[in-house]
């Protein structure tokens, strides 16, 4: 059935109202839309990695996801979702249960690009039928900022500090959802809270009903980490979309579609102008020309991958 | 061991042999029950007349608060809105107002 | 009746995995526990059990994942070593706290650096404070006992909590021995079916598993595991009672090898209880009043048992099998010193670190401990408790 | 452990010195004794000397040290004598078996001064002609038993029958030439 919002809001809540997330978090933005994906007789597990979402959405005695939820530890939500989707896959083999469960691990970048990547790696290779979704807000939010692989170059965080000798992260971002792909897994996305959410919302349904290992990479603006008015939020996607540092697009077995191409492409600077965390890099035209022709160069890259013209 | 309490909110310093085994939850959602409406600095108001129905504010809000009934956007849940004023931005027909809390 | 067989103590392990068919098994290959998952696996690729195995990419996955299917409502299982345990360890403390039951069966053996991949304790001594209750083995037989009555013992309403099978690397895990087998209906039988009270896959009940509790409620919990702990020593009484029942073979918290009226005992953990039976024996023989205690059961820790069963001795010495490098004594020894604290009578007290790396250990090494034992008594006094046997001195 | 035998193996990683030992654990527990065997376990890959190790007794043995003082040696690879003090311990009321084509007397002069029972078979020969390829673990396990008084020789041959049968269950043609290469070894070991 195609997208359509007003339909969506019918469904039921799957996460609570309640939660201690900041004000303006991009982050049970995701969820939210990600669980909506859910046919409503569906149950699911829903485990997360230790971080933002977990501390917030789980904090003795309040749970705020009205599926089963599970915590373990920062870097294995892949391994600990696996276990659980392991159990069901055992219990209704032996016709122990017979509702239909559907598995989602939430994990940061911190938590997947970094410290998880290996145990989010072994679960996809293994093939466990579940979905891994990375909220990336660019940075570790959850311990007071300090830079991950998914923080962007030149970012100002607290292990990244934009100083006199050095102007804040030194690196470019891991390509994590290219590294998913690579994968072979049957589905990988990457995408964001963007327009009416249809993209998002697709992709989670894909992901959630497509057979096997999925992959969701989503863009998750930090108010406080990146230095925006936390009202800003869809603004922020919306251009880190249109600038294309995030491109909206999927892989399903291998073939690359591109799920939104900007009419206008934006220049880079509105990204980097947009936020505080490259205040000291945004009106230096030698750092903004840098980075634009990487954004250019990857941008053309999943244009070729995508069989679109650049 | 472990008493049942309302909702599963075992109150803070609960003794522990009253405390949940294994520290598990067995009402999911009862964070419902935990207001964070509190945390508002600025609060954001819905003006009826001016709403279109496109309900772009629903899917936006962090904390669920966007009250929609059959399709509808009805108000706002202001016992868990922060006051982050996402809707307000995002609102194509500026339907709402954002004031400062108390006014 | 039983079944008569030789057997490896891992061959043994996965037979008897196979007979508890758990519902998932997650594992990473280790030396000297390898063979566990190995032959496991088969029993998988042949249609033997109903199990999901799940190869992990490393023993903190397998920790992870078993966590994971335990709070789905699996009966749940897995084994490691050494190194792999030590990866495991953030995960030990999470599956005890969320008062998980598992049985993970720890093939013993030394932990790095250097590497070296042979038998001594300093693994599962290490997790020793990580929330799960350990039962040591002494051969393949108790391996095998143990593993079955674990399961039990893990699944107990007022316990519910992850059981180490601990047995010592190659000495015990690869050595073929003779070994009695229970029927797979009967272990079936005796492990029986298991219903776990909350679960993440109950359809009726939705549930949290695993959340951040701050000081208002972290310090409760934590009492409340201990709780958990302390309910586990009459648990695993009444398992093994029963498994007596069914077998014959007797277990206890410990066990006492001629101590009736021993003047001069060992305590000691694992294979090397054997040996040291063995010369006991020969000091009996020759009149000598000599005893052996086994600790079968390290955590919870029998202390008011074991104070009770050194009260009538002379002078005892702890045998440990790793280090404590606190510079005063390993484990072993510190706990049953602090046991006999409290206890009636205060023989004295000897520790010896030994078998550290597979270090072999002879008879000659325990006799050598008795003599000391007796020079020990004649002296009424102890130079230095803090010993070590068989290592290479100047 | 008044009847208890100690057996030493002495091999290279990968001619199947373990797993000979392994099976004649299993022939001894095949006619009711209680039996260890063991592999004492290093690093060591193909090619490397290993030392296995047998126990068998009338009652179950509770020791788990390896052995010091064996009653028996088998030498899986002559050219170990020249590496590995093989006599090491060798009890002289027992005795060393040699897999070499030499006889006792030959091999003697390399066993520093062991006054013990010598005994040689050639399990290459034996092999090869029966099995028409090179696994040493039959003869010696035979030469063993025959030597040492294990059990007696149709004790060995049924329960080797049965065991080949069992692990050939996927290539019964080989359990004939094994049975041979058995029953041959049986005949050929030499020395006293």
């Amino acid at each position: 059935m195609a997208y359509n919002l007003k339909e969506t809001t019918q469904k039921p809540e799957r996460l609570t109202g309640g939660h201690r997330m900041c004000a303006g978090c991009g982050a049970p933005v995701v969820v939210r839309t990600i669980l909506r994906a859910l046919k409503e007789e569906d149950h699911a597990v829903i485990g997360s990695a230790t971080g933002c979402l977990e501390v917030s959405t789980f904090l003795y005695p309040f749970t705020a996801w009205k599926d089963s939820f599970i915590h373990s530890a920062f870097e294995n939500a892949g391994a600990t979702v696996a276990g659980v989707e392991a159990a069901y896959t055992s219990l209704k083999k032996q016709g122990k249960l017979d509702d239909t469960y559907k598995f989602i691990a939430f994990g940061g970048d911190g938590g997947t690009y970094d410290i998880g990547i290996q145990s989010l790696s072994g679960a996809m290779e293994r093939g466990h039928d579940m979905v891994y979704v990375c909220y990336d807000n660019g940075a570790y939010m959850n311990t007071g900022i300090q830079r991950s692989s998914a923080t962007p170059k030149y970012a100002d965080t607290t292990t990244s500090p934009a100083g006199t000798a050095v102007p804040g992260k030194q690196q470019y971002r891991k390509d994590l959802t290219r590294v998913m792909i690579a994968h072979g897994i049957p589905y990988v996305a990457q995408s964001a809270p963007f327009k009416n959410f249809k993209d998002l919302y697709e992709k989670a349904e894909k992901a959630i009903y497509t057979p096997g290992p999925a992959f969701l990479n989503v863009l998750a603006p930090c108010p406080r980490g990146w230095r925006y008015e936390s009202e800003r939020l869809m603004e922020l996607c919306e251009i880190a979309v249109d600038t294309c540092f995030w491109p909206l697009y999927e892989v399903i077995n291998g073939e690359y579609k591109l799920t939104y191409k900007p009419k206008n492409k934006r220049p880079i600077s509105d990204w980097l102008e947009a936020q505080g965390r490259f205040k000291h890099v945004a009106k230096n035209p030698e750092v903004v020309a840098e980075i634009q022709q990487v954004i250019d160069e990857r941008w053309e890259t999943l244009l070729r991958l995508c069989g679109e013209e650049a | 061991m472990s008493k049942k309490f309302e909702h599963d909110i075992v109150p803070a310093y609960t003794p522990w042999q009253d405390t949940t085994p294994g520290g598990v939850i067995t009402e999911a959602g009862n964070a419902n029950e935990f207001k964070t409406g509190d945390w508002r600095a600025m609060k954001p108001i819905w003006n009826s007349d001016k709403c279109k129905q496109c309900l772009l504010c629903f899917p936006v809000c962090p904390d669920a608060s966007i009250i929609v009934k059959d399709k509808k956007m009805t108000g706002i849940d202001y016992d868990h809105c922060k006051g982050c004023g996402v809707c307000v931005k995002t609102c194509p027909f500026n339907a709402f107002d954002f004031v400062p809390e108390g006014e | 009746m039983a079944i008569r067989d030789k057997l490896s103590g891992n061959e043994a392990v996965a037979i008897a995995m196979r007979q508890i068919n758990p519902d998932v098994v997650a594992a990473f290959p280790i030396t000297p526990s390898t063979e566990v998952p190995q032959y496991f696996s088969a029993f998988v690729a042949n249609g033997q059990v109903d199990t999901e195995f799940v190869p992990v990419e490393s023993e903190h996955s397998a920790m992870s994942a078993c966590i994971g299917a335990g709070t789905a409502g699996a009966r749940t299982m897995t084994a490691t070593s050494a190194n792999g345990l030590a990866l495991m360890w953030e995960m030990l403390y999470i599956a005890a706290s969320c008062k998980l039951p598992m049985v993970l069966s720890v093939v013993n053996r030394a932990l790095s650096g250097p590497i070296n991949i042979h038998n001594d304790h300093s693994d599962s001594m290490g997790a020793r404070d990580s929330g799960w209750i350990q039962i040591y083995g002494e051969n393949n037989q108790e391996a095998y006992d143990n593993c079955i009555m674990a399961v039990r013992i893990s699944e107990v309403e007022d316990v519910q909590l992850p059981v180490m099978n601990c047995y010592d690397g190659f000495i015990t895990s690869h050595a073929v021995e003779n070994i009695e087998l229970l029927e797979d209906e009967k272990v079936k039988d005796f492990v029986g079916k298991f219903e776990p009270k909350n679960y993440l896959l109950n359809k009726d009940e939705a549930i949290a598993v695993g959340p951040l509790a701050i000081t208002t409620h972290y310090f409760e919990h934590k009492r409340q595991q201990a709780e958990s702990m302390r309910n586990a020593k009459k648990a695993i009484l009444e398992v093994s009672a029963d498994f007596a029942k069914l077998t014959g073979r007797e277990y206890g918290l410990f066990e006492e090898y001629k101590m009736e009226d021993a003047e001069r005992a060992i305590v000691v953990i694992g294979s090397t209880a054997g040996t040291a039976k063995f010369v006991v024996d020969g000091l009996r023989a020759k009149g000598e009043k000599v005893g052996l205690i086994k600790i079968r059961v390290f955590r919870p820790f029998p202390s008011e048992e074991l104070a009770k069963a050194l009260a009538g001795v002379k002078a005892v010495a702890v045998l440990d099998k790793c280090d404590g490098f606190n510079a005063k004594g390993a484990p072993l020894f510190t706990e049953t010193v602090s046991a006999l604290y409290y206890g009636e009578a205060k023989p004295l007290a000897v520790n010896y670190i030994y078998g550290l790396g597979g270090r072999d250990v002879k008879t000659n090494d325990i006799d050598k401990v008795y003599a000391d034992l007796t020079e020990i008594v004649n002296a009424n006094k102890v130079d230095d408790p803090y010993r070590y046997l068989g290592v290479v001195e100047a | 452990m008044g009847n208890m035998l100690e057996i030493r193996w002495h091999g290279r990683g990968g001619q199947g010195a373990k797993t000979a030992s392994l099976l004649l654990a299993e022939a001894a527990f095949d006619t009711g004794k209680f039996i260890q065997g063991f592999p004492e376990y290093g690093p060591e890959r193909m090619g490397a000397p290993i030392t296995a190790y047998n126990r068998i007794s009338d009652e179950r043995c509770p020791i788990h040290s390896n052995i010091y003082e064996p009653d028996y040696v088998v030498v899986v690879d002559e050219t170990l004598i020249d590496v590995v003090d093989v006599t090491a311990g060798l009890k002289e009321t027992g005795g060393i078996i040699i897999n070499t084509s030499k006889t006792p007397e030959e091999v003697k002069s390399k066993l520093k001064g062991y006054k013990g029972g010598v005994y040689t078979i050639d399990a290459r020969e034996i092999s090869m002609a029966t099995l028409g390829r090179y696994f040493p673990n039959t003869p010696m396990l035979a030469a063993v038993v025959k030597v040492a008084k294990i059990m007696d020789e149709d004790t060995l041959i049924q329960s080797m029958e049965k065991s080949f049968h069992h692990k050939f269950a996927n290539k019964p043609h080989v359990i004939a030439p094994n049975m041979e290469a058995l029953k041959k070894s049986l005949s050929e070991v030499k020395g006293a």
